[in-house]
C-alpha cells in the first residue's frame, strides 16, 4: 500500500524555484531515501512534505488524503514526523522536556513507558535529561532530535541527514536504528549523504539533481548503477 | 506611618507586578515587547468605569466585562498587529515593537475619543469598604489586589513549568518552526497566550482604578513604563521575577517619596534596572544564558 | 520688537464698515491634554457665533492642533503666520508652546494672546504678545491669604507636579507666597505626570499634621490627590492655584473635594446675568459645564472683537495697538485691562468647595 | 611547536567536558581531534579561541601563553576557526564575508575610511584581491555576489574556510568541515585543506568522516569523555583497540574504508 | 518675487525635518552594529542643554555650543555604552530608555541650572542671530525680497541641509569602509565576527558613541532652531518617535532612516485637516504599514529597484 504519494511538488523560495515537480512514492513499511548534491532538493522535498513548506502546485497525499497544504501540527496528528536538517532542539528546555514535547499530541498512558524506551537506546539521553538541550554537543543533539520525533509515534518518520555530524558507531547504530524502526512497523523516508550506508538498508531509492527526480529504482539497482555511483555516490575509495 | 508606607508599597508593586506579569507572558512567547499592553490596560480600567459609575451594575459585572473587553483587543491585537509580521523572511525584531506601539497609540486616542479626556473616577461601593485598626486605613481594595497578584503568579508559573500547554508555549517561544513539527498549534497557543496576557492587564486596569479611583487615558503609559522596567529587574520572561521586580519597585518608589526626594519617583525604576543590569545583565531571576555554544 | 515695515491683512475685507477679520487659534487638541483645547476652541466658538449674530464685527476663526508640542505648535503658527489674511492669533494653551511661538509672532508683528497661559513672563517676551489668563502670581497669593486668615494657619505642606511648566511655575508662586505669610512649611513633596498613586506622598503629608495643604496641580491630578487625601482620612483644607479649578474637580473628587480653595477670576455661581446667559448657552451648546479656560478663551475673543472695533482695520500694528489700549472691558470673568507689558489686571474672587459645590469664600 | 596544551580542563557545573588534556601540534602539520559525540572537541575549540576560557590548564601559541585573553586578540595573534554550525555572516555577500574575515590584515579606521586615503585605498584593494584569490582556491568565485544565507550547505562550509583564511592564520582550526557533505565534495575538500597546508598554515581538525582524517592528518589525538585516549599516527590510531572500541567502530564494516 | 514662493511654514517643517533625519540616523548608526539604543532623547537633551546654556551664559558662539553639546553627548554616550555592553536587544533597549528618563527627571530637578520644568528660554535662534548678524553688517533681507521671517528660516533650512548632505555622505563612506564592515558583522553574529579578529567592545562603544553624538548635535541644533527648550521635549515620546523614524522608513539601509523621518514628520502635517483623529490615524499607519512592509518601506531590493545599490544576485547556486 502506498502510505505517501507526491505528485509533482513544485515549491519556491521567494521567487526561486527549488523543487521542479518532484514524484515520489512510499510504500508502507518500507525505508526509502532520497539522494543527491547539496543543494538539489532534498530538505526542500522533505519540509515541504512535513507541512513546513507550502507547495505552489502538485499534491502530497498520505493514506490516501490530500494534505498538501496542512500545517505540521495537523500533520503531526494524522501521523507524520520531521527530524529536520540542523537537528531543531529546542535549546532553552531540558532534554526531558524537549522529549516531552515529542509526544504532545499523544494522551495515552504508554509515553511514559516509550520514553524510558528512547532512552535506553541513547543512554547518554538519560544521564544528560535535565540539562539544557542546547548545551549538549552536535551529535547529543541529533540523538535528541530522532528520540524526540519517536516519540510521537509516527506512520512515517521523516529523517533529514541523520546521521550528520555523528561519530562512526553511533552512525553505523543509526542505520541500525533506521531498520528497527521500519521493522517495528513505522514508514521511513530519508534523506543521506551516506549514500552507499542508505542504500544499503533502503528499500527504494529517489535521486535528486537541481530540484528533479532524475533516476530512481529499488536500492539493489541503484548501488549497482555505476552511472549513479560516479555522479553521485563519490568513487568507492580514492 | 512606616507601617502605612509599606502597605501603599505592596498595593502598587502587586499592581505593578500584575501588570509586569502580562509583559512577561508575551514576550516569553513572541519575544515581542508589547508596547500596547500598557493601554489595553487603560482600557480595561475604562470598561471598569463604565460599567460601574456609568451603568450603575456591580463590581463583579465590571469585572467580567473588563476581562471580556481586553481579552477581545488581545486577540485583535494579535490577529492585526502581530500575526501578519510573523514567519516573514527578513522581518527585524523591531517591526512588532513598531506595530505594538501603533496600537498603543491607537487605543490612548481611540480612548480619548470614547470616554474623553481627563479622569474619571471611578464609583464603586466595594472601593469604599475599609478597615481602620489604629490610625491606619487599609481598604479591602488594596488587600484584594495583594492576593489576586500572588494569586496569578503562582497560577501563572505553575501553568508554565507544569502543563503541556506551558510547554507547548515555552516551545513556541523558542522556535516557532520547531514547535510546529513537534505537532504544536502554534498560531492557538500564541493567540491564546496575548489573550490571557490582555486579560490580565484588564483585571489590573479595574484594580488600579477602584484603589486610585482614577482612570484616564494616559494612565497605560507611566504604568507600562513601569512594567517594561520590572520585567528587565526580575529578568526577561520570568514569573517570580515579575512579582519580585514588582514589590521591589513598588516598595522603592514608595520609599523615595517616603524618606527621600519624591522628584526621583519615577527615576527609581530605571536607576535601578540600570544598577541591576550591570551587576546582573540577565536580571535578578533571569537565567546565565549559557556559555555561548557556538 | 516687531517689524512694523510689513502691512498685513490687506486681504481682510471691510464691507460696509463692518471689520470682518480673520483670527488664528493653536490649541492642544489631541493628546493627553486635549480636555483644555477642547474647552478652549468652545469657549472660541461659542463667543464667535455670538458676536458674528451681534454683527459689529465679522469674525473668522483658522484653528490648529498643536498636540501639546513645541514643534507642532511652532509649525501651526507659523503656517497662521504665513496667512496674510490672520490679523492675530489667540493661543497656544501651554505656557511651554508659548515660550516658542511669542517670539516668533512678535519677530513678524503679529498680535498673539494666551488665553490660558498662566507662567511667568509670558506677556514681557515682547509688544505684540498679551494675556488674559489671569497669572498665578496674583491668584495663589489672594487665595493663601484668605485661608490663612480664616483657618489660622501656621504649618503647611506643599504638593506640586514638577515635571508640568505650569504647576511648577504655580508652586514657585506658592512657595513664595508661603514664605511672604511666614508660614512654616513642614515639606514640599512633588508628583509626576501619569501618576495616579500619590498615597506615599500624602501618607507623608499626614504624618507632618499640617494645618493647610498648598497644592499646585491641574485639576485632573488635583482632584485624584483630593479623593486620596480624605480616603487615607487627611481633612485639612487645600489651597489650590489656576489649574485646580474646574467643576470636573467635584465630578472626579465628589465629597472629597470639600475643602478646596481656589481662586479666580472665573465664578460659573456668579450672581451676574452675563455669566449665567454664558453658563447656559455653553450647557446647552456641548453639554457640560464651563470652566475658565472656556471662558478666558470666550472673553478673549471678545476682548479681541472689541480691539477689532476699535482699530476699525486689520492691520497687525493697528489691531495690535487698539488692543493694548483695552481697559476695563466688561467680560464675564470681570472687569479687564492690560498693563504696560500686556499682562491681566484685574481682582480675583477666591471661591471654596463647600457641600459639592463652588461657593464664594468670605 | 605552533600549539601546545598544557592540562587543560573545562566544567560546565557538573559535567565535565574535558579532563587534564595535553598535547602538541608541529608546524605545518595537519593535527586531527576525534573522538566520540560529546567528547569535548568542540570544547577544546571553544576553550583556544576563548569563546570561554579553561577551568585549569594553559594554552600557548608559538610559545606564548594565550589563555583566557579577548577572542579578537587570538585571531590577531594568527589562529582563526571555523565553527560546527555554521555561522556565517548570512545577509553579506560572499565576498563581503571573506573581506570582513580579513578584518585584522588592515587598520584603516574611521577618518581615513571615510576620507579614502591613499593607503586606505591600497589596503582595500590588497583585501579585496586576496578574497577573490582566497574564494578561487575554495571554489567559490562565481558566487562573489551571493548572499551567503542562499548557498548550499557543502558551499557554506568552503565559505566559512576561505573567511577564515582571510586572517591570514598560523593556525587553522576546523570543526567537522565535511558534515553534510556527500563524498564526492569531501573530496574536494580533501585537496583543499592540503592546497591549505601548502601555504604554510598548521591545520587542527575536527571530523568525523574517518576516510578523510585518515588520509589528511599527520598525527592525531583522540579524545573520549572529556579525557585523552590516544595520540598517535593514523594507522596507530587505526589499530588502537580502545579507540576502536570507544569511537571507530569494529573493522567488520565495510563502510568504513 | 522670490519673496511670495517662500512660505515659511514650509521652511519651519522642513527644518524639522533635517533634525529628524539626524536623529534617524543616530539610531541607524547603532543599529548597524547591532545595537537599539533607545537613549536617543537622552543624548538629545544633554546636547541641547550644553549646548543652551553655554550659549546664554557664557555668551559663546551657537558653533561653539553646538560642537559642544555633540561632544559632550559623546562622552557621556561613551561612558554609557562600556556598561551597556553587556546588555543585548530589548535589554539595552529598555536600559537605554530608562537612562532617557532619568535624564530627563534629572534634568526636571537639577533646577539651579535647568530651571527645571520651566525650561530655558531665550536661547540665542540661529535664524535670528543671522539675521542681526546680517543687518549689522548692513545686508537687509528686504533687499532680496525676503521677509524677516522668510530669511530666518531660509537661512536654517540651508544650514541645516548642508549639515545633513554631510553627515549623511559621511555615514555612506563609513559604511563601505573597514569599519562599516565590522559593524555589520557584529550585527549579524557578534561571537563570528570577534572570532573574525573584531574587537567588538571597541566598535560597538564606537557606534553607540557616534549615535550619541549624533543625537547630542541634533539637540544642539534644536535648541538653536526653536530658541526654548524644556525636559519634556526629551520624553519617552521623543525616543519612541526617533525609533519609529527608523524603523518605518527602513532601518536596514540609511536611506530608510532619512525617508521615515522627513515622512513622519510631515504625516502629522499633512493630517492636519482632520485635527482630532490625526493621532488615531498615525496610530493606524504604524500598524498597517508594518504588516505590509515590516522591514521599512525602504529596504535593499528597494534601491536595486531604484538602481541606487549594486545588484547582487539573490541566489546562490545555479538552477
Ligand atoms: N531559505 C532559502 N532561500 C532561498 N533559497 C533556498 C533556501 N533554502 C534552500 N534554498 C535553495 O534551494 C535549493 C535546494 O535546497 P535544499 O536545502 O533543499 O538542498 P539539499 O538537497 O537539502 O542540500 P544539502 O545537501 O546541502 O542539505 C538550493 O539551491 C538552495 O540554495
Ligand atoms: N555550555 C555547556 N553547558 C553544559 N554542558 C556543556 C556545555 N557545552 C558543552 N557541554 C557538554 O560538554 C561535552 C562536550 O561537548 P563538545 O561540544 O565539546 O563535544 P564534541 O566532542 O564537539 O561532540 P560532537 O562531535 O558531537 O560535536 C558534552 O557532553 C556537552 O553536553
Ligand atoms: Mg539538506
Ligand atoms: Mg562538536
Amino acid at each position: 500500500m502506498t502510505l505517501l504519494k507526491v505528485s509533482g511538488i513544485e515549491t519556491y523560495y521567494g521567487k526561486i524555484q527549488a523543487l521542479k515537480g518532484v514524484s515520489l512514492d512510499v510504500e508502507q513499511g518500507k525505508i526509502v531515501t532520497i539522494l543527491g548534491a547539496n543543494g538539489a532538493g532534498k530538505t526542500t522535498t522533505m519540509k515541504t512534505i512535513a507541512g513546513l513548506l507550502k507547495p505552489k502546485s502538485g499534491t502530497v497525499e498520505f493514506l490516501g488524503e490530500n494534505i498538501t497544504g496542512l500545517r505540521p501540527d495537523q500533520l503531526v496528528k494524522r501521523g507524520i514526523s520531521l527530524v529536520p536538517e540542523g537537528r531543531a532542539i529546542l535549546s532553552g528546555m531540558t532534554v526531558m522536556e524537549n522529549l516531552e514535547m515529542g509526544a504532545y499530541q499523544r494522551n495515552d498512558k504508554e509515553i511514559a513507558k516509550d520514553l524510558e524506551d528512547v532512552m535506553q537506546r541513547f543512554p547518554i539521553l538519560k544521564e544528560r535529561k535535565n540539562q539544557l538541550g542546547g548545551t549538549l554537543s552536535g551529535g547529543q543533539q541529533q540523538m535528541l532530535a530522532i528520540a524526540r520525533a519517536l516519540l510521537s509515534r509516527p506512520k512515517l518518520l521523516l529523517l533529514d541527514e541523520p546521521s550528520m555530524g555523528l561519530a562512526p558507531l553511533i552512525v553505523a547504530d543509526i542505520f541500525k536504528i533506521i531498520k528497527e524502526i521500519k521493522d517495528s512497523g513505522t514508514t521511513v523516508l530519508v534523506v543521506e549523504q551516506n549514500a552507499r550506508q542508505a542504500l544499503k538498508i533502503a528499500d527504494y531509492g529517489y535521486v535528486l539533481e537541481t530540484g528533479k527526480v532524475i533516476v530512481h529504482g529499488p536500492s539493489h539497482e541503484l548501488l549497482e548503477d555505476p552511472r549513479i555511483m560516479e555522479a553521485y555516490l563519490g568513487k568507492k575509495s580514492e | 506611618m512606616l507601617l502605612e508606607q509599606i502597605i501603599n508599597g505592596i498595593t502598587l508593586g502587586s499592581i505593578y507586578a500584575i501588570v509586569a506579569l502580562g509583559f512577561t507572558l508575551v514576550f516569553g512567547v513572541l519575544g515581542i515587547i508589547n508596547m500596547a499592553h500598557g493601554e489595553i490596560f487603560m482600557f480595561g480600567a475604562f470598561i471598569g468605569v463604565t460599567v460601574t459609575s456609568t451603568l450603575g451594575l456591580p463590581i463583579w459585572m465590571a469585572f467580567l466585562a473588563a476581562i471580556a473587553a481586553t481579552a477581545i483587543l488581545g486577540y485583535l491585537l494579535e490577529q492585526f498587529a502581530l500575526r501578519p509580521l510573523r514567519g516573514k523572511k527578513g522581518v527585524s525584531h523591531l517591526a512588532p515593537l513598531i506595530s505594538t506601539i501603533g496600537v498603543s497609540i491607537f487605543l490612548e486616542n481611540l480612548s480619548h475619543h470614547l470616554f474623553g479626556a481627563g479622569n474619571h473616577p471611578f464609583k464603586s461601593s466595594f472601593a469604599e469598604i475599609h478597615y481602620t485598626i489604629g490610625s491606619i486605613t487599609i481598604y479591602l481594595v488594596q488587600i484584594l489586589i495583594f492576593v489576586i497578584s500572588v494569586i496569578l503568579m503562582i497560577a501563572l508559573s505553575y501553568w508554565l513549568s507544569k502543563t503541556k500547554a506551558g510547554k507547548a508555549l515555552r516551545a513556541t517561544a523558542e522556535n516557532l518552526e520547531t514547535a510546529s513539527i513537534l505537532g504544536v498549534n502554534t498560531k492557538q497557543i500564541i493567540t491564546l497566550t496575548v489573550i490571557i496576557a490582555s486579560a490580565m492587564g484588564g483585571i489590573a486596569g479595574i484594580l488600579v482604578g477602584m484603589a486610585f479611583n482614577s482612570v484616564n487615558p494616559q494612565m497605560g503609559l507611566s504604568i507600562g513604563l513601569k512594567g517594561l522596567a520590572i520585567i528587565i529587574l526580575g529578568g526577561m520572561g520570568n514569573v517570580k521575577g515579575a512579582m519580585a521586580g514588582g514589590l521591589i519597585l513598588g516598595l522603592a518608589e514608595t520609599f523615595i517619596v517616603a524618606y527621600g526626594d519624591s522628584g526621583y519617583r519615577d527615576a527609581i525604576a530605571f536607576i535601578a534596572i540600570i544598577v541591576i543590569l550591570l551587576i546582573r545583565p540577565q536580571g535578578l531571576f533571569g537565567k546565565k544564558t549559557s556559555e555561548g555554544r557556538p | 520688537s516687531g517689524n512694523s515695515s510689513e502691512k498685513a491683512g490687506k486681504s481682510a475685507s471691510k464691507d460696509g464698515g463692518k471689520v470682518s477679520a480673520k483670527f488664528g487659534v493653536v490649541s492642544y487638541m489631541s493628546g493627553p491634554g486635549a480636555a483644555y483645547g477642547e474647552a478652549i476652541t468652545n469657549g472660541f466658538k461659542l463667543a464667535q457665533k455670538e458676536i458674528n449674530e451681534k454683527g459689529d464685527v465679522h469674525i473668522e476663526l483658522a484653528i490648529e492642533d498643536s498636540a501639546g508640542k513645541q514643534e507642532q505648535a511652532m509649525s501651526a503658527a507659523q503656517k497662521l503666520m504665513s496667512d496674510d489674511g490672520i490679523t492675530a492669533i489667540l493661543g497656544p494653551t501651554l505656557s511651554t508652546e508659548m515660550n516658542v511661538v511669542a517670539p516668533e509672532a512678535d519677530m513678524n508683528g503679529i498680535p498673539i494672546m494666551g488665553t490660558s497661559t498662566t507662567a511667568e513672563g509670558i506677556p514681557q517676551i515682547g509688544d505684540y504678545v498679551f494675556r488674559n489668563s489671569l497669572p498665578e502670581a496674583l491668584a495663589i497669593p489672594a487665595a493663601l491669604k484668605k485661608a490663612v486668615d480664616k483657618y489660622g494657619a501656621k504649618k503647611v505642606a506643599i504638593l506640586y507636579g514638577n515635571d508640568d511648566v505650569f504647576t511648577k511655575s504655580g508652586f514657585d508662586t506658592m512657595k513664595k507666597a508661603a514664605e511672604d505669610m511666614g508660614l512654616d512649611t513642614l515639606t514640599i513633596e512633588t508628583f509626576q505626570k501619569g501618576q495616579s498613586d500619590y498615597n506615599a506622598q500624602l501618607t507623608k503629608i499626614k504624618g507632618l499634621k499640617p494645618d493647610l495643604i498648598l497644592c499646585s496641580a491641574l485639576y485632573n491630578e488635583g482632584a485624584v490627590i483630593m479623593d486620596q487625601a480624605r480616603k487615607i482620612g487627611i481633612d485639612v483644607p487645600f489651597v489650590g492655584g489656576n489649574g485646580f479649578n474646574s467643576p470636573e474637580v467635584i465630578k472626579i473628587a465628589g465629597k472629597a473635594a470639600d475643602g478646596l480653595i481656589v481662586a479666580t477670576p472665573w465664578f460659573a455661581d456668579k450672581d451676574d446675568t452675563k455669566v449665567k446667559d454664558f453658563v447656559k448657552k455653553y450647557e446647552t451648546e456641548y453639554g457640560k459645564t464651563p470652566d475658565q479656560f472656556a471662558a478666558q478663551a470666550y472673553d478673549a475673543l471678545y476682548i479681541y472683537a472689541n480691539a477689532l472695533k476699535n482699530a476699525g482695520s486689520t492691520d497687525r500694528d493697528e489691531f495690535r495697538d487698539a488692543l493694548a489700549k483695552t481697559k476695563d472691558f466688561p467680560g464675564i470673568l470681570g472687569n479687564f485691562s492690560f498693563d504696560k507689558d500686556g499682562d491681566v489686571v484685574m481682582d480675583p474672587t477666591v471661591l471654596i468647595i463647600k457641600d459639592g459645590k463652588f461657593q464664594q469664600f468670605e | 611547536m605552533v600549539l601546545k596544551i598544557n592540562n587543560v580542563s573545562k566544567n560546565f557545573g557538573g559535567i565535565s567536558a574535558l579532563t587534564d588534556i595535553s598535547f602538541s601540534i608541529n608546524k605545518g602539520e595537519i593535527f586531527g581531534l576525534i573522538g566520540p559525540n560529546g567528547a569535548g572537541k568542540t570544547t577544546m575549540f571553544n576553550c583556544i579561541t576563548s569563546i570561554f576560557p579553561p577551568s585549569s590548564g594553559e594554552i600557548l601559541f608559538l610559545d606564548e601563553n594565550i589563555t583566557g585573553i579577548k577572542p579578537h586578540k587570538i585571531t590577531n595573534k594568527g589562529i582563526c576557526r571555523t565553527f560546527q554550525n555554521i555561522r556565517l555572516f548570512s545577509q553579506m555577500s560572499v565576498l563581503e564575508n571573506v573581506l570582513v574575515g580579513g578584518h585584522s590584515q588592515s587598520h584603516s579606521g574611521v577618518f581615513s575610511g571615510v576620507f579614502r586615503t591613499k593607503s586606505q585605498r591600497n589596503e582595500e584593494e590588497k583585501l579585496r584581491s586576496t578574497a577573490r584569490e582566497l574564494l578561487e582556491l575554495v571554489g567559490l568565485s562565481e558566487f562573489e555576489d551571493a548572499v551567503a544565507e542562499n548557498l548550499a550547505y557543502g558551499q557554506q562550509r568552503r565559505l566559512e574556510i576561505a573567511r577564515a583564511l582571510a586572517s591570514d592564520p598560523k593556525l587553522l582550526l576546523l570543526d567537522e568541515p565535511a558534515a553534510g557533505m556527500n563524498d564526492t565534495e569531501t573530496a574536494d575538500l580533501y585537496y583543499l585543506i592540503k592546497k591549505v597546508q601548502e601555504r604554510g598554515v598548521t591545520t587542527l581538525l575536527i571530523e568525523h568522516d574517518m576516510p578523510l582524517v585518515m588520509r589528511l592528518c599527520d598525527r592525531i589525538t583522540v579524545l573520549n569523555f572529556g579525557k585523552k585516549l590516544a595520540e598517535g599516527t593514523p594507522e596507530e590510531i587505526q589499530n588502537n583497540q580502545e579507540v576502536i572500541e570507544a569511537y571507530l567502530g569494529s573493522e567488520g564494516d565495510d563502510d568504513i574504508a | 518675487m522670490l519673496g511670495d514662493l517662500i512660505n515659511p511654514y514650509y521652511l519651519q517643517v522642513g527644518s524639522f525635518i533635517m533634525i529628524n533625519i539626524i536623529l534617524g540616523l543616530s539610531i541607524y548608526i547603532t543599529l548597524s552594529s547591532g545595537q537599539l539604543s533607545l537613549g536617543s532623547a537622552g543624548f538629545m537633551g544633554i546636547g541641547a542643554y550644553t549646548s543652551a546654556l553655554l550659549t546664554i551664559n557664557y555668551d559663546l558662539p551657537i558653533i561653539v555650543g553646538v560642537i559642544a553639546g555633540a561632544l559632550v553627548a559623546g562622552i557621556i554616550g561613551i561612558l554609557i555604552g562600556i556598561p551597556s555592553l553587556r546588555l543585548t536587544g530589548v535589554y539595552l533597549a529598555i536600559a537605554t530608555l530608562g537612562f532617557g528618563e532619568v535624564m530627563r527627571v534629572f534634568l526636571v530637578n537639577w533646577e539651579s541650572v535647568t530651571k527645571g520644568s520651566v525650561g530655558l528660554s531665550g536661547i540665542p535662534q540661529i535664524g535670528r542671530e543671522l539675521l542681526k548678524f546680517s543687518r549689522d553688517s548692513g545686508f537687509s533681507p528686504m533687499s532680496i525680497g525676503l521677509k524677516n521671517n522668510q530669511f530666518v528660516y531660509l537661512m536654517v533650512l540651508l544650514i541645516l541641509v548642508i549639515i545633513n548632505i554631510l553627515l549623511i555622505w559621511f555615514l555612506i563612506r563609513q559604511n563601505k569602509s573597514r569599519v562599516g564592515r565590522a559593524f555589520a558583522a557584529i550585527k549579524m553574529d557578534e561571537k563570528a565576527a570577534e572570532a573574525m579578529g573584531i574587537n567588538i567592545t571597541y566598535y560597538k562603544v564606537l557606534s553607540f558613541a557616534q549615535g550619541a553624538i549624533l543625537s547630542g548635535f541634533a539637540g544642539a541644533l534644536f535648541a538653536h532652531v526653536m530658541g526654548y527648550i524644556s525636559p519634556a521635549d526629551f520624553s519617552y515620546h521623543r525616543a519612541v518617535d526617533i525609533l519609529i523614524y527608523a524603523v518605518f522608513g527602513g532601518s536596514e539601509v540609511i536611506w530608510g532612516s532619512i525617508f521615515g523621518a522627513a515622512f513622519m514628520t510631515l504625516l502629522p502635517e499633512v493630517l492636519r485637516f482632520i485635527s482630532e483623529y490625526r493621532y488615531l490615524i498615525y496610530g493606524l499607519v504604524l500598524v498597517l504599514m508594518m504588516a505590509f512592509r515590516p522591514q521599512g518601506i525602504i529596504d535593499v531590493p528597494l534601491l536595486q529597484k531604484l538602481h541606487l545599490t549594486k545588484r547582487r544576485s539573490k541566489h546562490g547556486s545555479k538552477n
